[in-house]
């Protein structure tokens, strides 16, 4: 199996740049709350989410705006409910992390973890009402150690449904290195709930295609469960203004104000033995660190790596990039204009 | 009319459910064991047996259903949805606010509760009113046969998620399950017309939030749900040969309740006594007080209910449980 | 007397805590991180980040308390704790009970809670109600920072379970994270002296189940906590400019609950009015009803509080959330 | 490591006729509700409980009368508690589900699970105000499935706590065949959570000592949690009274009764189809005949075994095995006693 490369990379694009202008309407005070999006993931989400088609179904984590641009939700639709607008998506009562969307049988949920339970009551309906159709959980590596999805992936075996469970690993869960509070091998861990399953680089799109493609293909052939763990790099930390990320950007603006009081709990009087505090020093230190180091370089760009990589001739690459531009603003420019029409100036936050 | 106790109007109800529509499937711990008799018919796909994990197999519920099944997952007991809330109430009480209206959630979640067998604390609570606390998921609590069915059909026929809690001192079952456990050396309180009685002949879905007005009187109202509903009747039964006349009201459904017959009735009584075997406080007797309230009555009201940790021990079991002695003598205290 | 913020006095009386007795350990999601400057000071020994394993956290801080230790558990939201509910209402909240009253639970769950922020139905519940149902656990929520401190001291030198429901629009640092994320593009409407105010220069443990008398009027009672309680100062406010002189009561801790104090007002005003911004039925709006005809007060009563899941658009999350001018409107209505 | 063989027999020995006296006093209608006995468990119970001293702590399930006589709970007390008395264990308020010794810092749930992060909890307590002391937790396989016990080995693996983790695996969770709805493997999975660990054979109280010794003494110099998976054989069961096991034992009297309605309804007009009803049969029948063949013979009865590689006179074994017999029977009379005491007749169930 072979992907269309451009037709994939038309897709990582799309979903880039329609992240991209959420981003600047939530720095422009448009959205409120948080914002999680999934900007250096886009080889995960477009790779496996290709091979899905109609009756599939996607439960999605509270990073699931590119997963919804994906199987085919209207772009305008998602932005102008990250606006909360009345005509949005979920008629602007879901926001960002509350996506849904019947008819592609996509869900979304705000809680780590839920999108494994969620995906296997999606196939439990596959496999007993349209048989042939999978569903797929996206999921962070953070989301391993929730109980819940372990039961599901135990479950699935159980019942042997088909689905494919996806971790995109980024090594965060917010500010907290996965690593440091995660036993054992990922693997090793679904192997032991009866799902095995493959490990890939996130940023190579291609080869999340190639694997993905094996692991649904084989779901769907009622063969089981099956575990996919990709790598990715997210350049904005955990959400949109990650204190991590804003301390290690503006260190004068965000970090100083911190340093004293940080500081002067390390020198009170009682706590901990000088080394410990020294060590929990070193550790908030090593932390604003990798905030500093983690960016989308080419090697860890989805978007750009597939770029190089395609064989069309650089006008058609222009145009196709054109018509996401077109496709983008024109999604953003409806939300802007629903939100006047709909007199929502009041919607942003706080007024 | 056909006569059938509690827990074979369920699972005849049940039955008449999955042959009729062919999206309902059952699934839960031991349900292949429990409900043998389904299991033979429907086979292991609609009678599935799942693993001890309550919150992936809820979870799953919430999805499946969403997808155009029609799950009814049972939960052991309603004391074990601590393990798996969330899939109750962060989604399968959401989704249909989330999207906006636009997917529902047609599930149910079947559960015994209730105390009175000698479980202990971790195994008797009702949560009726913890449940009917959050916005989106109903809850009901048959008390007869014929409302035990009527109610299940009605659950596995309504579009959004319904927690359906059978009494497990109703239901012979759980009882011989819990707590005989086959000896003849035990005997429970078990209300009479709770475990047996007539059920219609086909099953027709029971409305919610219309409670049914078990004994009218005109000196007090007692409402409530389950086998507290029987020990208030029994109890209306002594105090009527004490002079006192009183209501009997039999909710069925926690949520929705059936504010106005409550407000009708102790209208005319006066007085409301809420016989409630969930905890007292923060629960349904308060929500019945601000309903009154709320309709501007001014009444009379007390509330016999469960004030701490259900204990072990029988005896002090049937203390803490909603009997006839707290029952009656709340009633004469509203009445002095 | 110093000036801390809501955020700051918590930190404050945490390390105060945590400097006198040695048992005080803090864990949870982002710990390490979020109270940056408690790891700077107290070590990686009593300030420790854990898995996203919130049912098996919580559930060690259970044990940890039984066993010597004085954990306070950090659940990043109190709408997480539906997946680890188990382990606050089956075990934390019964097991002094079941030891026959031999072994006590000292933990603190402390998480955030509460809307006005634009996070969405999942992520601003407050949930004190539901948790008040069960028997055994205490729950406080503090609208000031002297409050937050004392209430937090009380709940760390508590022998039972404690949860501390801190507003999230009151703590700065809460609202930094999960609002703003260091914008100025956005503005919330944030009471006053909930956010900042004055605290003792060491903090004394504030005693449960004493409501503070925000404001003394003749006309109406209005009770409730968290943020609620500082729209019904406003309300009272604009109330008393139309002639309409109100009582504001922060009850400071849903349960224990202090019924007398609220009696005694509504004694005198005959009105009460329940802000609450968890959800209305089956809730704290319903216990207050309660007392009330418990104490065999006729009052006229109406309740504003969370109808149902709160919608995410900022316009409709306001009108969902009690505001001032669905309170003054109740109120209004009230004096009719 | 050698356990002393006569003590470690002793005290199996106490623990089956402690809780066959339990049993006794259950079919008498003395003790209300459920009842989980761990008879032919002893081998695990007493292989890993006889490591443990003074401020170890330990989380037990349903399953846990052995559990506290084993460390040392008077079994008068625990007797008492099951019945219900004031002067209980715990005053009567838990029952045997819900056993607690705070001077033992021993506790039990019937929350499918708990035990985890229970033993958690009693480990982080250890290692930071008992350096050397260790917690353990007993649970069955099917609890292996439990979101919250899958959570509490990470977390003990990312703490680094003193923690055995004890699975007794009877093969069963009540009536569910538990390798049925169990992927992968037990000891991949708990590897897959960074906990390593053996399995042995339970019915070898020696061995099971032997390997718990080893795994418990690592806990106890810092080198974190394990895992010991021991297999056993329960022929009473679930619980008392067990319907499966009743069938099985008196099909007249417990099966004939089931047979007509469960034929009638695998014989209805609607239905699955045919074949899936006779497989439906097959598994129910299958399910009988293993409550049938669950016997304790001489090679999975763990005190009978270890009761003939004692090297003691037989004399000095009637001697014991009469001691044991005379402080049960004490225990009895003392319950029985405070029962009728305490006017305690209207402690039977439902009177
Ligand atoms: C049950 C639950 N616990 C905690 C949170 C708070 N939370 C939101 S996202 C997140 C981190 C998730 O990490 P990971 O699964 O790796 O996903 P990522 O954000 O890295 O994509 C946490 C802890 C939550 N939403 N739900
Ligand atoms: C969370 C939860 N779910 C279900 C139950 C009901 N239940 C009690 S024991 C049990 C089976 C446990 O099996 P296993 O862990 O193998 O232990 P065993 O009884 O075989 O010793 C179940 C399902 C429960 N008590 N708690
Ligand atoms: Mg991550
Ligand atoms: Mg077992």
């Amino acid at each position: 199996m072979k992907p269309d490369s451009v037709a994939l990379y038309r897709k990582m694009l799309t979903c880039r740049r329609v992240e991209e202008a959420i981003a600047g309407l939530w720095y422009e005070g448009r959205i409120s709350g948080e914002m999680h999006l999934g900007i250096g993931e886009e080889g995960i989400n477009a790779g496996v989410l290709d091979h899905l088609g109609d009756g599939d179904a996607v439960a999605l984590d509270h990073r699931g705006t590119a997963g919804m641009v994906l199987r085919g939700v209207d772009p305008a639709a998602i932005v102008k409910e990250c606006m909360g607008s009345v005509d949005g998506l979920c008629c602007g009562n879901g926001g960002h992390m509350h996506l849904f969307s019947k008819q592609h049988l996509a869900a979304s949920s705000g809680i780590v973890g839920a999108a494994g339970p969620a995906a296997c009551g999606f196939a439990l309906a596959a496999q007993q009402l349209r048989p042939g159709t999978v569903a797929v959980a996206f999921f962070g590596e953070g989301a391993m150690n929730q109980g819940m999805l372990m039961e599901a992936m135990n479950l699935a075996t159980a019942w042997d449904l088909p689905v494919l469970f996806v971790c995109r690993d980024n090594g965060m869960a917010i500010t907290t290195a996965s690593a440091s509070v995660t036993g054992g091998d990922l693997q090793m861990r679904a192997r032991g709930l009866g799902v095995s399953g493959r490990s890939v680089d996130g940023a190579d799109a291609e080869m999340v295609w190639r694997v993905a493609g094996e692991l649904i293909d084989r779901a769907r052939r009622g063969r089981g469960p099956a575990f996919l763990r990709a790598t990715c790099t997210r350049p904005e930390g955990h959400f949109l203004g990650d204190p991590l990320v804003r301390m290690a950007r503006s260190p004068l603006a965000q970090l100083k104000p911190r340093l004293g009081p940080l500081v002067a709990a390390a020198r009170s009087a009682e706590g901990a033995p000088m080394a410990q505090r020294v060590a929990s020093l070193g550790k908030i230190t090593s932390m604003l660190g990798r905030a500093v180091r983690t960016e989308l370089g080419p090697a860890h760009d989805p978007v750009r790596r597939l770029r190089k990589r395609l064989t069309i001739t650089s006008e058609a690459l222009v145009k196709l990039e054109h018509e996401v531009e077109g496709i983008v603003k024109d999604a953003v420019d409806k939300a802007l204009t629903s939100e006047t029409a709909n007199e929502k100036e009041s919607s942003r936050c706080g007024k | 009319m056909r006569e059938m106790t509690y827990a074979q109007a369920i699972e005849d109800a049940l039955a008449q459910a999955m042959t009729s529509d062919e999206r309902v499937v059952i699934f839960g711990e031991d349900v292949q064991a429990l409900r043998m008799n389904l299991f033979a018919r429907f086979g292991k796909h609609r009678v599935r047996q799942t693993p001890i994990s309550e919150s992936a197999f809820l979870g799953a519920a919430v999805a499946a259903a969403m997808a155009g099944l029609r799950p009814v997952a049972e939960l052991i007991m309603i004391d074990f949805v601590a393990v798996a809330a969330d899939a109750l109430i962060n989604h399968a009480a959401k989704i249909e606010a989330f999207s906006g209206g636009r997917w529902q959630v047609p599930m149910v979640v079947r559960a015994g509760c209730g105390g009175g067998y000698g479980d202990g604390g971790q195994h008797e609570q009702a949560l009726w009113g913890w449940l009917a606390h959050i916005p989106g998921i109903k809850v009901v609590a048959p008390s007869t046969p014929a409302d035990a069915g009527g109610l299940l059909t009605a659950a596995i026929a309504d579009d959004g998620p319904v927690v359906f809690l059978e009494h497990q001192l109703l239901s012979e079952d759980w009882l011989d399950y819990l707590g005989s456990g086959g000896r003849s050396t035990v005997s429970y309180d078990i209300p009479v017309g709770g475990r047996q009685g007539e059920v219609p002949d086909r099953w027709v879905p029971i409305k919610f939030g219309e409670a049914a007005v078990r004994r009218r009187g005109s000196d007090l109202t007692m409402a409530g749900v389950g086998v507290g509903i029987h020990r208030a009747a029994e109890a209306a039964e002594v105090l009527s040969r004490e002079g006192i006349s009183a209501s009997v009201l039999d909710l069925r459904s926690v949520a929705p309740l059936d504010c106005n017959t409550v407000a009708g009735d102790v209208a005319r009584t006066g007085r409301l006594l809420v016989v409630d075997e969930d905890y007292r406080d923060f629960g349904l007797s308060g929500e019945l007080a601000a309903t009154l309230l709320e309709a501007g009555l001014t009444a009379r009201y007390a509330r016999v209910a469960v004030e701490g940790t259900i204990p072990f021990d029988p005896v002090r079991e049937r203390a803490a449980l909603p009997n006839i002695e707290r029952i009656t003598a709340a009633a004469r205290n509203l009445m002095k």
